[in-house]
């Protein structure tokens, strides 16, 4: 330790000493900063705070000796403090790892939303703990049409994350066959069923948009309910459909929805992560989410679920507890 | 759920001494109130965090500081509003070693730990309002 | 902070300040280790020692004052530790994270050997970090034929094990065409290319071995060549292949290549976590390599596998620094 | 590379009060050496750790403390030696975290962060060794 870093902390006693004003409190925590950046240990601090004693008056034998027993029960809080620095060197380690993959699964996502001139299209999708276990994607069918998918692997991070990569080639490879919504999910539930742990499973929604009938057939695999806004009446309704999550059973067989969007009609697409946001001790109900939907309906797709995603993120100060993904598509 | 508060102190915050003028009425409001020593300086250090933010980031804002209570309990509530730029991703502004001075210690997750409740709100481009009570135990 | 803990600290203050011996030093270490594991924040104990130095002497003002400085530096110490809580548990988090994932690809990895009468084989395949970027898989072509594929995704870790699984699939379907092995190569190239950042690129052996001609038809993509062992000459010949890595170009080709086995010949597939083995300051050669699998030459085909690991991690001093694979395939 | 070994003190250690004695030892020898006092007091530290896990987990065994010199500089050496069960998995002993009497604070990562050098062997059901060196600076 430098003697004009002694130096400093003895004349911040020295003017404390004199005005036992707040100022010199700050001076103390600002110093406090500036030693933890540097590396000075606790056993250093108080042993500086010791020598920087003697300068100040007559310090009495017993203080004096008293200071070796505080350094050496100090010396355990130093320790303490050194091995954060390991921990934390560890995790940049694994985190770096975390931030590639994260990058790799950014690029899985679509890039460019589809651009059709009768719908519009918003998404987002964030991670709970940087990597995430919900997907989404978009498919060109036709000039006419498009495909959507919306999923959820079980779990969160790095194990979802894998089967999430999996099932992005699934799909993506599957998608070149043309199946109507319930024949996609029925081999896509064998493929996860095959390739995936027996604890993990996946809950999706696999649809087809006619952007000229505006007819949206679709199925559900075990996963949280869409919702259809209608303009006119300006009431949400339940997205209708069940069926069993993909990799439960090979032989679960799924049965095709539709629904027909006037002008103004919403489509919204969400995974449990948005359902499942806290409220201070209890989850949010349906309606409440409805009433949030509410508020940002008018938006332009894209705006109102990035709006939404704040609106909710705030409401739970800031803690996301699942991966959270929302797809808007409103017939204009 | 507070039920009443009382004593409201609010201290602008435009230049550095400002800050050390809401550590101070802090650490008063704080020793009335019957904390410890040692709370009172976290509550000190706390405030002081909340207004270096606000003096670093946003330029000017304020500090309010005041009693409150809820059926069982009194506390000492603060917060900091500041019409600053805002905060564009709060959870990383809440994430331990995310601070733009690089400074170690403190910051908000420091303040978060001290303190008992935390809430925050921030709108890019309009400001931040940080609201953290302590309760007397 | 309990009463009990603060007359425990003046006692030992009392008892060092009338003995100063070693005893009451060693006791309060032992405390420094227990206030920690109470989460007693070093402000808290910095405190607890000026209370204490009020029972035991008449304690001047300046050093009374001084410990409200001291205290305002420590809060920032307690800070730093309180932090250090966070980061293990974050880290905690991640970890379960990826020994789940490792059990997820564990699982991806062939659970049984192929079992023909006239081949014995073995395989090894070892993570150097849990988690592995290492791929083989053995397939059912029919009842005299099966392929294997060995791979390699750059890097390591949670990115390339992302990576491993996607490519686990593609094979998967992809294997369902029965393609030969430079057209093998060829289709997953383009898989690759198209799913996988611009930044990574796998390298593999894809072959299909014929237990009746014994014929071993394969191709190399960028991958670690492999060993042929003539038995009768009791000697190792590299296995010819080259190709560039999967994932760098679009357009790769393959060319197929072909050895024929006699009775005791072996074939050693293997990944570059296998030679690039490191011993003190350089990489261990192939004919380093040659000469310790030479030693195990004999054994059957599983333990051959085991045993070169073991013997290698040994060589190493226990320093793994990349996934290692390896299969052996032995003419019985 | 030491060039030479000097003051050789051995310790043994099979109670509790050996621990002290050996931080007696190495807490005075390191003084001799012109330790400042914080070092002499992490050294101390250390020897204790060493000493309890030769008592914890070994029964008995032997700390050597002696003055060593390279070209250049004088240090004080430690020795921890037992003939105890030997440690499994040498590299999980020296992660942090990792103590099987669950203690926070020092234990081997500690020790070998508190000091320059550091090694250990250790052989299953033949015993430990752990050799330790703070130079002077
Ligand atoms: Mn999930
Ligand atoms: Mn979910
Ligand atoms: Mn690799
Ligand atoms: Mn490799």
């Amino acid at each position: 330790m430098t003697r004009g870093l002694e130096a400093e902390y003895v004349q911040i006693l020295r003017d404390y000493l004199d005005s036992q004003e707040e100022d010199e409190l700050y001076g103390a925590q600002k110093l406090g900063k500036f030693l933890l950046r540097r590396d000075i240990s606790p056993e250093e601090m108080v042993d500086l705070h010791g020598r920087a004693l003697e300068k100040l008056g007559d310090v009495p034998e017993f203080v004096r000796a008293s200071f070796r027993i505080l350094t050496e029960v100090m010396i355990e809080y130093g320790n303490a403090q050194r091995s954060l620095n390991s921990w934390r060197s560890k995790h940049a380690q694994l985190q770096s790892e975390v931030a590639v993959a994260s990058a790799m699964q950014q690029a899985l996502l679509p890039q460019n939303m589809p651009t059709y001139p009768s719908v519009e299209i918003g998404a987002i999708s964030i991670a709970a703990h940087e990597i995430s276990g919900d997907y989404y994607d978009f498919m060109y069918v036709d000039e006419h049409q498009f495909s959507l998918t919306i999923g959820d692997i079980t779990g969160k991070g790095i194990p979802a994350a894998m089967c999430m990569s999996m099932l992005k080639y699934a799909v993506d490879s599957l998608g070149e066959i043309r199946l109507g919504p319930d024949q996609m999910l029925r081999h896509l539930n064998r493929v996860v069923e095959r390739n995936i742990d027996a604890s993990m499973f996946v809950t999706m929604l696999f649809g087809c948009y006619d952007t000229q009938s505006h007819v949206f057939r679709y199925a559900v695999a075990g996963h949280e309910p869409g919702f259809l806004y209608r303009a006119q009446e300006g009431r949400f309704y339940d997205l209708a459909g069940s069926g069993v999550a993909l990799g439960i059973d090979g032989n679960s067989q799924y049965k095709e929805q539709e629904v027909h969007l006037q002008i103004g009609d919403l489509l919204i697409l969400l995974t449990d992560g948005v359902t499942e946001c806290k409220l201070g001790r209890s989850y949010m109900t349906r309606e409440e989410l409805i009433s949030n939907l509410q508020h940002e309906v008018h938006l332009p797709s894209q705006n109102m679920v990035d709006q939404i995603y704040r609106r909710l993120l705030m409401l739970t100060q800031f803690e996301q507890r699942d991966d959270y993904t929302m797809i808007v598509l409103k017939r204009i | 759920m507070i039920v009443a508060a009382s004593n409201s102190e609010t201290i602008p915050i435009e230049k550095e001494t400002d800050i050390v003028t809401a550590r101070q009425v802090g650490r008063n409001m704080s020793r009335q109130l019957g904390f410890g020593t040692i709370m009172q300086s976290r509550i000190a250090t706390s405030i002081s965090e909340l207004a270096r933010n606000i003096y670093l980031y946003a330029g000017t804002g304020t500090i309010t500081i005041e009693t409150v209570e809820n059926d069982e309990k009194t506390g000492l509530k603060i917060t900091a509003l500041d019409e600053g730029p805002g905060i564009a991703d709060l959870r990383k502004a809440l994430e331990d070693g995310f601070t733009t001075s690089g400074a170690l210690g403190a910051g908000l997750p420091g303040v978060r730990r001290m303190m008992d409740d935390f809430q925050m709100e921030s709108t890019l481009g309009k400001g931040t309002r940080v609201v953290v009570i302590k309760w007397r135990e």
